[in-house]
């Protein structure tokens, strides 16, 4: 394989030097000396707390792309002249948010430049969080006409979401809520439980602040954790009010429900956001969320009222107030924006998504999804 | 009288935490399959044990104890669809349909389906 | 980005990533859980529970932890030799208080040793054994033996490395 | 007039019975722990009776005058969601998750 | 019986059959934890909070995580009837068994009594009797459980954390061979 066109995805990990290295010694050795660096952008998840329709840290990734290009020229030595090296910075205009999204970003990079291989670095991990690259290996294999390959690194001091180290501002309020949770089961404020509550704080705090925190807890944390004390009673109240329609659904003698698999894409990104999101759909009678990739939530709806319900996307203006604010609530409902598909329609053609099976109305109208996006930009 | 008022709130809890896990059982015990007995499963259990815990809560007046009370609902409001979500998701990823109206197979039926598909039976056993 | 952008792309074929729900929420109840099981192990002496039951709580969250982040980050996050020293740690300290009243020439775990001599009342015997001795052994012998039956027959380098 | 039932004995009684309805309607739920036909079914109906178990341990706790036994409640309401993740990893055979 | 222990009853009874006669063994994990869910709460309800603390830490916690763990790593065999079928000879001898322990219960002291059916002092009345009435002052503890535990009895609870650790060291060194054989 002399004409092989190396693709390498990078990151800023420990072992992006190293991989950089391996991959122009193998363009230089037996390919043709192309070599294409690609950073993939997606939603950091140390981000949540943003509207992710805020540009990009451009300067940044520039920099850093920059950093690789002079680590490739220094490696090729004086074959500088034989190498070919391209950046490019991809999933600049989308939210990757799962192994799948980033290998087809990957491999629709790859095509449109006529690679062939792909180098991994084996400490990969666009910021998406969770075990990542077996399952990125495993999406970009399935790939006909495309060689994956790890860089063959030393020293592979694998950065996981649970190692990396915490800050100080994370073990504080972890401390601080094990400390307050400690003395509330205490119930006393002796010394003995002052004492033996700090310590145990302290072990909580160095052990699990990372695990608990992605990013530094701030000011703009505090709000949200606020604004959550007002969203409460309004989820009380849907909770209580669906509750009693469901009651009577299943108490009712001949049963009249009409389950249906639906799918919604929310207005919310990033983990706690998310699940904010799906946790309370879920504690809404009638609606079930199955699957959560990325935002689009897998619902499972009992009855009619419920789908309505959640089509109108009462919960989601919720969640996006808690997270992003009073003015992030002024926003098309999920319906409106067309970000909502029953997945199992019913034989009979009742409903304009048709008695046609999923091709019809495959495509999601694209500029409803991304007039939301900017809505909650411009909420900010 | 505010005794009396408090005792009669806590009746009126206790007997609609009754009602809403009685819902919750009813539910699992007739929805057609897997996902519809989540939600019973996930919420109207929840809802039960919120108001019951809010009716201990109540009896037991200000103090240590009953803040735990109120831990402990917190921690079931937190955790309940999660495991709820955990398990349909589960249920998904094994391939189980979810049942609809039209749809006149059992949940026997669903599940074997599932089984089907795959391949049957142990689909771990050969792995290592 | 094409095809998931489309809410009806089929997940059937995807690939298994840990869920974000059930990440999130291991994210807020454990540090409660591993609070809850400090606080059994202290207070061992004056409500029900103790050491046993906090040491269980606390492999528990290790536990918690492992399915919600996949086991292997789980691993690196507690090291094997972590685990070990817990283990054989409080062994090391339940029997270093039963000893020390022996050199002295007194009985094995004679309590009212330390009383006698150093002034420290019989309670904080009991509890050194309690904290410094069953919860760290009860906490490193099931974590360990759920590491072991999670991970052990994959990688047998860790595991043998680990002694 | 309020009833004259309405006192503080009477709530010990009915946290009691409560209780026991509570357990009557575990035994029911338990039903479908044994027929399934899912495992998830079972794993369903034992969080529910993970659930009741932590309210039936308040009402008892409450109705007996030991808060003791609210500890033991919270050691279920932390760990009871624990089996059903854990069963949602074991049924997925793909990415080897266990 | 109060209507709260016969429901209790019923249903710790009904679980322990299943968990006997279910074929399917990730069933039968699933059944078990309901079993211990039913035996903290017996135990919670005879006021003994410390041992339905450890039942709720160990039953919620690892058991069934252990094992189903350890099923992952086996195989599971899912065709055949639903339900195992009972031995006879074992159900005879087991249920002899069960009569004849059943018919020493009538000779035990009510719950919290001192003295049994025919007005015997139960066993050891001077330790135990000595136990409630001392703990304090001898260890300063208000549990009376943990100054048993660690106090009077601390060479037990010695013998048992080194049985715990060397149980663990013992399983650390069957599995890893286990690792070497398959290798």
């Amino acid at each position: 394989m002399s004409d092989d066109r190396l693709l390498v995805p990078v990151a800023d990990t420990p072992t992006v030097r190293q991989t950089v290295e391996s991959a122009v010694k193998t363009a230089l050795g037996d390919s043709e000396g192309y070599v294409r660096f690609v950073y993939v952008h997606s939603p950091d998840s140390s981000r949540e707390e943003e509207d992710p329709t805020v540009d990009p840290p451009v300067k940044e990734t520039t920099e850093f792309l920059n950093r690789v290009v002079v680590w490739a020229r220094d490696d090729a030595g004086d074959r500088e002249g034989d190498l070919t090296v391209e950046t490019a910075r991809l999933g600049f205009d989308d939210y990757l948010f799962s192994p799948e999204d980033v290998a087809e970003v990957l491999i629709e990079d790859g095509t449109a430049h006529d690679v062939d291989r792909v180098v991994l670095d084996p400490e990969y991990d666009p910021g998406v969080g969770a075990p990542f690259l077996r399952p990125l290996e495993y999406e970009l294999a399935k790939f006909p006409g495309l060689d994956v390959e790890e860089a063959p690194v030393q020293a592979r001091a694998r950065r996981t979401p649970l190692l990396a180290g915490s800050t100080p501002i994370q073990a504080g309020a972890l401390f601080f809520v094990s400390f307050a949770f400690y003395q509330v089961l205490a119930g006393t404020l002796e010394l003995f439980d002052v004492v033996t509550g700090a310590v145990s704080a302290t072990i909580v705090a160095v052990g699990l602040a990372r695990v608990t925190f992605h990013t530094d807890p701030t000011f703009a944390s505090l709000g949200r954790t606020l604004r959550l004390v007002v969203y409460l009673p309004y989820l009380l109240y849907e909770i209580l009010k669906a509750n009693v329609q469901v009651a009577a659904v299943i108490l009712h003698p001949r049963l009249p429900i009409d389950p249906r698999l639906t799918r919604v894409r929310a207005a919310v990104w990033g983990g706690l956001p998310v699940t904010t999101l799906a946790n309370s759909i879920t504690l809404t009678p009638g609606t079930l969320s199955v699957r959560v990739d990325g935002r689009t939530l897998t619902v499972h709806t009992l009855v009619p009222a419920a789908r309505e319900g959640l089509f109108d996307g009462g919960l989601e203006r919720g969640v996006r107030f808690v997270f992003y604010g009073r003015d992030a609530m002024q926003i098309a409902s999920p319906r409106e924006r067309n970000d909502t598909r029953v997945l199992q329609p019913p034989d009979e053609a009742e409903t304009t998504d048709g008695n046609d099976s999923e091709g019809d109305v495959a495509k999601l109208n694209e500029t409803g999804g991304d007039g939301a996006n900017s809505n909650g930009g411009d909420s900010r | 009288m505010i005794e009396r008022l408090r005792v009669a709130t806590i009746l009126v809890l206790v007997l609609l935490g009754l009602f809403f896990t009685f819902v919750s059982t009813t539910g699992v015990l007739r929805l057609p399959d897997v996902y519809s007995r989540a939600h019973t499963a996930s919420q109207a259990d929840t809802l039960g044990a919120g108001f019951t815990l809010a009716a201990v809560a109540l009896a037991l007046g200000w103090g240590t104890t009953s803040y735990k009370t109120v831990l402990l609902l917190f921690f079931i409001f937190v955790t309940n669809p999660t495991a709820a979500h955990a398990i349909s998701r589960a249920a998904d990823e094994e391939g189980i349909e979810p049942w609809t109206t039209d749809d006149d197979r059992t949940d026997e039926d669903l599940l074997d389906a599932s089984q089907m598909e795959t391949d049957g039976g142990d689909r771990r056993g050969d792995q290592q | 980005m094409s095809s998931d952008d489309s809410i009806t792309s089929e997940s059937e074929e995807s690939t298994y990533t840990e869920s974000q729900v059930i990440m999130t929420t291991v994210r807020v109840v454990a540090p409660f859980s591993l609070t809850y099981g400090l606080f059994l192990t202290f207070h061992g002496s004056g409500s029900p529970g103790g050491s046993f039951q906090g040491g269980a709580i606390m492999a528990a969250t290790v536990l918690m932890i492992a399915f919600a982040f996949g086991i292997e980050p789980t691993r690196e996050w507690l090291r094997n030799r972590t685990v070990v020293a817990l283990a054989a740690g409080g062994t090391a300290t339940f029997t270093l208080v039963g000893l020390i009243p022996v050199l002295y020439g007194r009985r094995f775990l004679e309590h009212r040793f330390y009383e006698d001599q150093f002034h420290i009342k019989t309670k904080w015997g009991l509890e050194a054994i309690e904290v410094g001795g069953v919860a760290p052994i009860v906490a490193g012998v099931i974590t360990g033996l759920f590491f072991l039956i999670a991970a052990g027959l994959f990688d047998a380098e860790e595991v043998s490395e680990d002694e | 007039m309020t009833p004259a039932f309405l006192t503080a004995e009477t709530v010990t009684d009915v946290f009691l019975l409560a209780a026991a309805v509570f357990l009557l309607l575990a035994v029911a739920m338990f039903y479908r722990a044994i027929r399934g036909p899912t495992t998830q079914d079972r794993v369903l109906a034992v969080n529910v009776l993970g659930t009741n178990t932590v309210v039936v341990l308040a009402l008892v706790g409450a109705g007996l005058g030991e808060p003791s036994l609210l500890d033991i409640a919270l050691v279920y309401a932390l760990l009871n969601f624990l089996m059903a993740v854990a069963i949602s990893k074991f049924t997925v055979d793909r990415g080897g998750v266990l | 019986m109060t209507p709260f222990e016969a429901a209790l009853f019923v249903f710790v009874l009904a679980t322990a059959l299943t968990t006997a006669f279910l074929r399917d063994v990730l069933g039968v994990i699933v059944v078990f934890a309901a079993y211990s869910l039913g035996m903290a709460l017996f135990y919670a309800f005879l006021l003994a909070p410390d041992v339905a603390m450890t039942e709720a830490a160990i039953g919620a916690g690892v058991t069934t995580l252990l094992l189903l763990l350890t099923l992952v790593k086996t195989v599971r065999e899912t065709e055949g009837p639903r339900f195992e079928r009972p031995n006879l000879p074992a159900l005879l001898i087991m249920g002899g068994l069960l009569v004849a322990l059943v018919l020493t219960i009538g000779d035990f002291p009510a719950l919290g009594e001192a003295f049994d059916s025919k007005g015997w002092v139960w066993r050891n009345p001077a330790v135990t009797q000595y136990y409630i009435e001392n703990a304090y002052e001898d260890t300063g503890v208000t549990n009376a459980v943990t100054a048993v535990l660690a106090g009077y009895r601390g060479f037990d609870t010695f013998g048992e954390a080194v049985v715990v650790f060397s149980a663990g060291i013992a399983s650390l060194l069957v599995l890893k061979r286990e690792v070497f054989t398959r290798e």
